[in-house]
């Protein structure tokens, strides 16, 4: 068997999925479950958090914990969990107009807890569920059912943005470049605080402008020799969109978790093991006497 | 024995720090106090002013006429003079001399010996020193509470001021009362989060918003010995999904706001409900709409939260009647919101959450956790573990992610199948609608029926709900020489408790709702669920909150009509 | 004469494209159609439907017994075919052969024709020109339908395809009925939309949800024909405090969402109250709670939006009852809150806004646009000008800011005196909240009653609301041969309308809420309202519309219980 | 008289001004009087909205048009009225916790759309108005009444985060920097565009760390050779923050805004003005026969 059929078996669920055929979601979906399998992890072991739209459909169509929320809400839910049981390995899958439209506020405040998370975004630069209209990701100009004159807002920068608010890794990735997106899938799970991968993935159905062969045709891996401990290179590096597209990890930086900063808690059990009993509180009433 | 001292000011001159000195003070003396704070929202300038009541016997609600006024500015003594009788004092800087209109005024050298003392910063401590005069206190208890609230550095200067402030004044009052049992002196924020505390609350989001902020503070102060998290969230879309995301994880979680923060929760209530994922909200009240009045009072948010979120879901909504109900309630709270898996909603308001009270100690003895978590038998077993499982009383054994061996669980806003996955089945739909509003009706008979005060079979009959309870109590007790009257307070409001209603008496002339809001909510609720429709009502909606005598009073004038 | 043609199959297969040719077709031929579609929140896959329903009188609601069931795959066949009759048609695909229990089936070479038509997407053409022969249909009209739909590079396949398909089947069904006025055919959402474009609405902002979304794309559709602004919002707050932020500076604007963006709406719905900004909000309702049944119907946020948001202030809430109603109530929703510068509240759902009706055109004649806004009167005073004075009817003159001289116009969320400054004062606020409220008396002057419909005094009498209308006045008419019966179908909901319910006869045995929900949250609303309990209720909540059969159905078996 | 008198007379409202004695609000609320003034405009052509908090009191302390809507919630009204009447001049007035952490998303998005509003944030890194909660802007450690074991979060760089988002106008000021605020209040209002002034402001009550003289000592201006049209140094610039703090204009670019992109209402009257009876929809309902 290949790492990617074992990886099927472990990580399979008997959920029947709804993607359209030839969808951009499929190539992650593998990708996720062969990181997984790579990096010895064990179903029991992952909580998988999504919004609402098709990416957050995916928790769905893999085997592990899940929780599948509000549109826009799934960074808060994700962060709370791993606060509260440091041992589950947590990763977001969501899409464009879940993480940075409806959820943008989250994803900037999510970014400064560093909690230590893995953020997927399936980025088809669309609203897949609801039928195509812009995203925050949609070019300029582009028409859609509800940008009938074409999109009035530019579109934001994920990468800048996330680099902007200080975030501690931060990577794009292509559904056609799937070992590519696998490793990258393993450094951001791998790596300590909150890691983001903004994933490239052609919506076959909405965006006929930004097909599969558009980005194929613009993403290049970045080199060996780029360094990703900079950040004022990484910034540089992020203004590049249009020709040619970028991806890799475009920074990395090792600081403190938000967990290292509960100095309080780093010789009890993780929260979700607390032991308590209602006498335990009532030295709290004493100052109240 | 009962007295009452008003203590005013601009925000900044330092009217709180007067009236903690004042309440600790009268706390260790032994007599119960019952201290309700008005203040605005704003930092500097403005008018603050407290109301610190006291007396030999448990007090339920603040007083507005007066026995000592302490005005440390001139707008206090123009606002509340005429809240002044024959027999007041009135203790104010000789600056602000003017005419009053009734009882005595003392015109002091508050601020000449506040100098004296060390700064002109102590001026309230000496006027604090001539009331203790003017009820001529033990002082031999009035030091330890000076030195726990003061820094060493500022100590020396403020017992000075006291000092000199005690010469100012002849005693006037008579203190009248046995040494009781130790007691406690709490808000109703304070034992929110104490009660959260002792239920085991691990997780805590929130965001600040008046006059809910106390709660979370409170819990933030014990962040490192209770060994917990509370995490100032971006917004209160984060704070609810956050603590929802916790309680999912397994911790118990909680967070808190005022009405215009919950706006903001709405969608994440409802995702609790449909995710079966248990949740305590605390909705501390506040005039709306909107913005309204930030640091006032009101009862007007109880529509709102009864059927907040689209769709239909169970949810159990407790009014806080008091600082020891809040406790045992908030406690309660935690135990339903696992047991039935719903979101759990406390009501208080900003009266509530800010007067401080005393009362006897909690008692922990009777407290017991019930987490109501599946056991192995559930994990181990070999089928896929289902989350919503659709079982004979609606409840689905409840596992934890990564604390239930090989099992996975996974939580759905969507319309789910018993293993959590997204349905568009009709009938599954029908099946977990069903099963969720199963358990509104096990709720129905898990409510604890209203507080009875006042005679049995009365023939005028108040309703009441939440912190509304004491200011009743008291108003029954003006009352209840010259009328036959009763009243029936609620505290578990939805599902409303109906027996107590439906069980009134045919010889009830009278039915009379008091809230503080402009519509009447409780009464339409009743209304809905018991066809019994109010007579009349006293509705108080200015911000301010009702007092015993002004319920009296109204209850009266509607009587009189 | 009345028909009804089912057309399924998988999402992408090109059903919603038979469903139109099929609509426009009976269109043009002048009979009466209604066309409800059911469909899965997924893009391609899955199991959708239209049933297109077809008279020669107005339709009201969808049927489910079938004449004719064209399946474009297998699970059509499966799930629909016990809808058959004895005189009922499949149409399918010979390769879906099986066992039907009932009905005529046609295994028909509908892919073979296709692929000799040129390609295998024609396949459901094919299928429309079985049909159209089965009824005999005038072949005039159908080519220019066929031209209007589809582009001339695949309309001559199609065209092909549709005669392939005719010489598969035989005339079977004959239709009858005289030419008639012209129609229109149109969706709830369209109407809505087009009831805002004939108000005047100059901007909208709103964020994407089903199933309100169709009155955002239908409003971005005439952008620059009507020269209007629509703009996608970041979120559902950010959607209404554009509106409102549009509406203080002068245009008619709108907001639409469902429930779950309704939820994040809740705040500025205060928002819109409290600084008496006019705003008319469209919630299209589906099945919670949250993110439930995406793309089904449900009337489950009543209870929700009648009192949304903190606090207490007048807000109307109508419900669309039809396209027709939708377009007219819309209309007036636009006039109201100028009026009364509140926010007003229109309740549809999927059903209504999805189904596709023939309906007489709108007439334009007897509409006018009230604005309501303060003239040179009050801006060329010398005075101040005062947002919020206190006036007898408690409405304000309102103007716009940069059209009125020198004027300036201050809007305020905090509780707020004349000027519109931030204030504390307690009897400020009882004077703005007795304004605020004041107009909620006004408005249950301005509600409408219930529509009427069976006979007078009934003995049994449904209770009903919004899209529920239709279904409920076909089932009337199936049950009024043998009962006395009749309905009250309300429009208007807030505030509740109560004369006719006051008025219903002590001869009415059974009063009976009909809703698309669990709760029967008319019927609370109607207790609360007007003291008035339902004797039994008939609830359907598993996100599939109630046809009026099935109303008739469920009415015969409470009756015979 | 002075400038700053006269602006006072014609930009004075007789309502109370509750800020402490000793804020930095008052400086603001003098530049931005100033500020008008010297551009000749007159108090019907303003339009303040602000959201809640202290900051956002401001538009009850001058004599304009006026929105004081909800906490977080200011620039989607200011936005929206803007649109509606283009012939005013709009500027937002809020705090640091308004802008940044409850309107976040309000903030990104809004840069997207680039309306030409001007947006002057009174930063006191603190919540001011709810007693001192740490905001977006307070230092990682900093101890208040919530954050009682020091903040968790590190803080947001709004500069930084602007010029991600694509604003074309980022600045910052400092209240103890008058003449040079109201400048760069006079160039924001004047440039076309969303313009962004972050305006460090001390909170005497609350903030105990980021005093006037804490920020007296670090400030510096950006020297007149600073090239403001240039994307990537705005973003090195912008890192600096420290021993030494820039003021001025980091960044500064004219390209579309909102209403260049309206063109279908290139040739009619403002939407405020917009003339229309029912009888115009008529032809939309023939569409439907
Ligand atoms: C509060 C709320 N608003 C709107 C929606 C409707 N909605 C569902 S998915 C979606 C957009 C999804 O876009 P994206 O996140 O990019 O995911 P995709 O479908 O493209 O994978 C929207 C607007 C919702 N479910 N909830
Ligand atoms: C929805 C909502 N949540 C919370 C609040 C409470 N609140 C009022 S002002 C404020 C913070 C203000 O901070 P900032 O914007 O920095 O203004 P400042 O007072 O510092 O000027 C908060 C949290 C509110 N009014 N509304
Ligand atoms: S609509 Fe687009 S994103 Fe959604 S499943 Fe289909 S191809 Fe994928
Ligand atoms: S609390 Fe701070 S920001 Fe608010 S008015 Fe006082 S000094 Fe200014
Ligand atoms: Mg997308
Ligand atoms: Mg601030």
């Amino acid at each position: 068997m290949t790492t990617e059929e074992q990886s099927q078996k472990l990580f399979d669920s008997d959920d029947e999925i709804a993607w359209c055929p030839g969808c951009g979601n499929f190539a992650i979906l593998t990708a996720i479950k062969t990181a997984l399998f790579e990096l010895n992890k064990r179903p029991e072991e992952i909580l998988m958090v999504s919004g609402i739209g098709q990416a957050a459909k995916l928790p769905h169509y893999i085997r592990t914990n899940g929780f599948n929320g509000l549109h826009g809400r799934a960074l808060p839910p994700a962060v709370a969990a791993k606060i509260v049981n440091p041992e589950l390995t947590v990763i977001v899958h969501s899409g464009d107009g879940d993480t940075y439209g409806e959820g943008g506020n989250h994803f900037i405040h999510n970014i400064r807890r560093n909690v230590d998370i893995a953020h997927f975004v399936h980025d088809n630069q669309i609203y897949a569920l609801t039928k195509g209209q812009a995203s925050p990701t949609t070019a300029l100009g582009q028409v859609t059912g509800i940008q009938t004159k074409g999109n009035l807002d530019q579109p934001l920068n994920p990468i800048m943005l996330a680099l902007a608010a200080g975030a501690s890794f931060v990577a794009r990735g292509f559904t056609g470049h799937q070992e590519h997106l696998i490793n990258l899938m393993k450094e951001a799970i791998s790596h300590p605080g909150y890691a983001l991968i903004d994933i490239l993935q052609p919506c076959v159905s909405f965006n006929k402008v930004n097909t599969h062969r558009w980005y194929a045709d613009r993403v290049y891996e970045l080199p060996k020799e780029y360094d990703t401990g900079n950040l004022s290179q990484a910034l540089e590096q992020a203004l590049e969109w249009g020709e040619k597209i970028p991806i890799g990890i475009f920074y990395r930086e090792e600081k403190p978790t938000f967990s290292d900063h509960l100095v309080w808690l780093a010789d009890r059990p993780p929260l979700v093991d607390r032991v308590w009993e209602p006498r335990d509180a009532e030295k709290f009433m004493k100052e109240l006497e | 024995m009962d007295f009452n001292i008003l203590v005013g000011g601009a925000a900044g001159q330092g009217v709180d720090t007067v009236a903690k000195v004042l309440e600790l003070i009268l706390k260790k003396q032994g007599v119960e106090v019952f201290s309700h704070k008005d203040y605005m929202s704003r930092v500097r300038g403005g008018h603050n002013f407290h109301q610190i009541r006291f007396a030999d016997r448990p007090l339920y609600s603040h007083r507005e006429d007066l026995d000592v006024l302490i005005a440390l500015d001139a707008t206090t003594v123009k606002v509340h003079s005429s809240q002044l009788s024959a027999q007041s004092v009135l203790i104010a800087d000789e600056s602000y001399r003017t005419e009053i209109s009734a009882g005595k005024a003392l015109w002091l050298p508050l601020k000449e010996k506040a100098v004296e003392a060390g700064t002109k910063l102590t001026e309230g401590t000496v006027a604090v020193g001539a009331v203790l005069r003017l009820f001529d206190f033990d002082f031999a208890k009035v030091w330890p509470v000076l030195q726990s609230l003061f820094k060493v550095e500022i100590f020396e200067v403020n017992r000075r001021a006291l000092e000199l402030g005690y010469t100012l004044t002849e005693p006037q009052f008579k203190l009248e009362f046995t040494e009781s049992q130790p007691k406690i002196m709490v808000t109703g924020n304070q034992a929110i989060g104490l009660g959260a505390l002792a239920a085991g609350v691990s997780f805590y989001s929130g965001y600040p918003m008046t006059p809910s902020t106390g709660i979370m503070s409170y819990l933030a102060s014990k962040m490192e010995e209770a060994g917990i998290v509370v995490e100032q969230a971006e917004d209160e879309i984060a704070a609810i999904n956050m603590a929802i995301g916790a309680s999912y994880a397994g911790a118990r979680a909680m967070t808190a706001t005022s009405g215009g923060g919950f706006c903001l929760m709405v969608e994440g209530l409802g995702l609790a409900a449909m995710t079966e994922t248990p949740l305590v909200i605390a909705e501390i009240q506040r005039p709306g709409p909107v913005t309204g009045f930030p640091t006032r009072t009101e009862q007007g948010d109880l529509a709102f939260v009864l059927t907040a979120s689209q769709g239909e879901f169970p949810r159990m909504i407790i009014a806080l009647r008091d600082p020891e109900d809040a406790f045992y309630q908030t406690f309660r709270a935690f135990n339903l919101a696992d047991k039935f898996q719903i979101p759990v909603i406390l009501l208080g308001d900003q009266y509530l959450g800010d007067y401080y009270q005393t009362i006897p100690p909690f008692d922990f003895s009777g407290l017991t956790i019930e987490r109501a978590l599946a056991g192995e038998e559930v994990w181990k077993q070999t089928e896929h573990y289902q989350r919503y499982k659709l079982t004979e009383n609606g409840i689905s054994p409840r596992l934890v992610p990564g604390r239930c061996g090989t099992q996975v669980v996974l939580a759905d806003s969507d319309e789910h199948t018993e293993d959590g996955h997204i349905t568009e089945a009709a009938d599954v739909r029908v099946a977990m609608t069903n099963k969720r509003m199963q358990r509104l009706e096990q709720l129905r008979e898990e409510v604890q029926e209203p507080w009875v005060v006042g005679q049995t079979d009365p023939e005028i009959v108040l309703l009441a709900w939440g912190s509304s309870a004491g200011p009743v109590r008291e108003a029954i007790e003006l009352l209840e020489e010259d009328y036959s009257i009763g009243a029936l307070i609620f505290g578990d409001i939805y599902p409303l408790p109906t027996k107590l209603l439906k069980d009134l008496k045919p010889n009830v002339t009278m039915l009379i709702n008091v809230e503080q809001n402009a519509t009447g909510q409780l009464a339409a609720l009743i209304r809905q669920e018991a066809l019994i429709a109010c007579t009349h009502s006293i509705l108080r909606y200015d911000g301010r909150p009702m007092s015993g005598q002004y319920i009296s009073d109204r209850v009266k004038e509607v009587i009189s009509k």
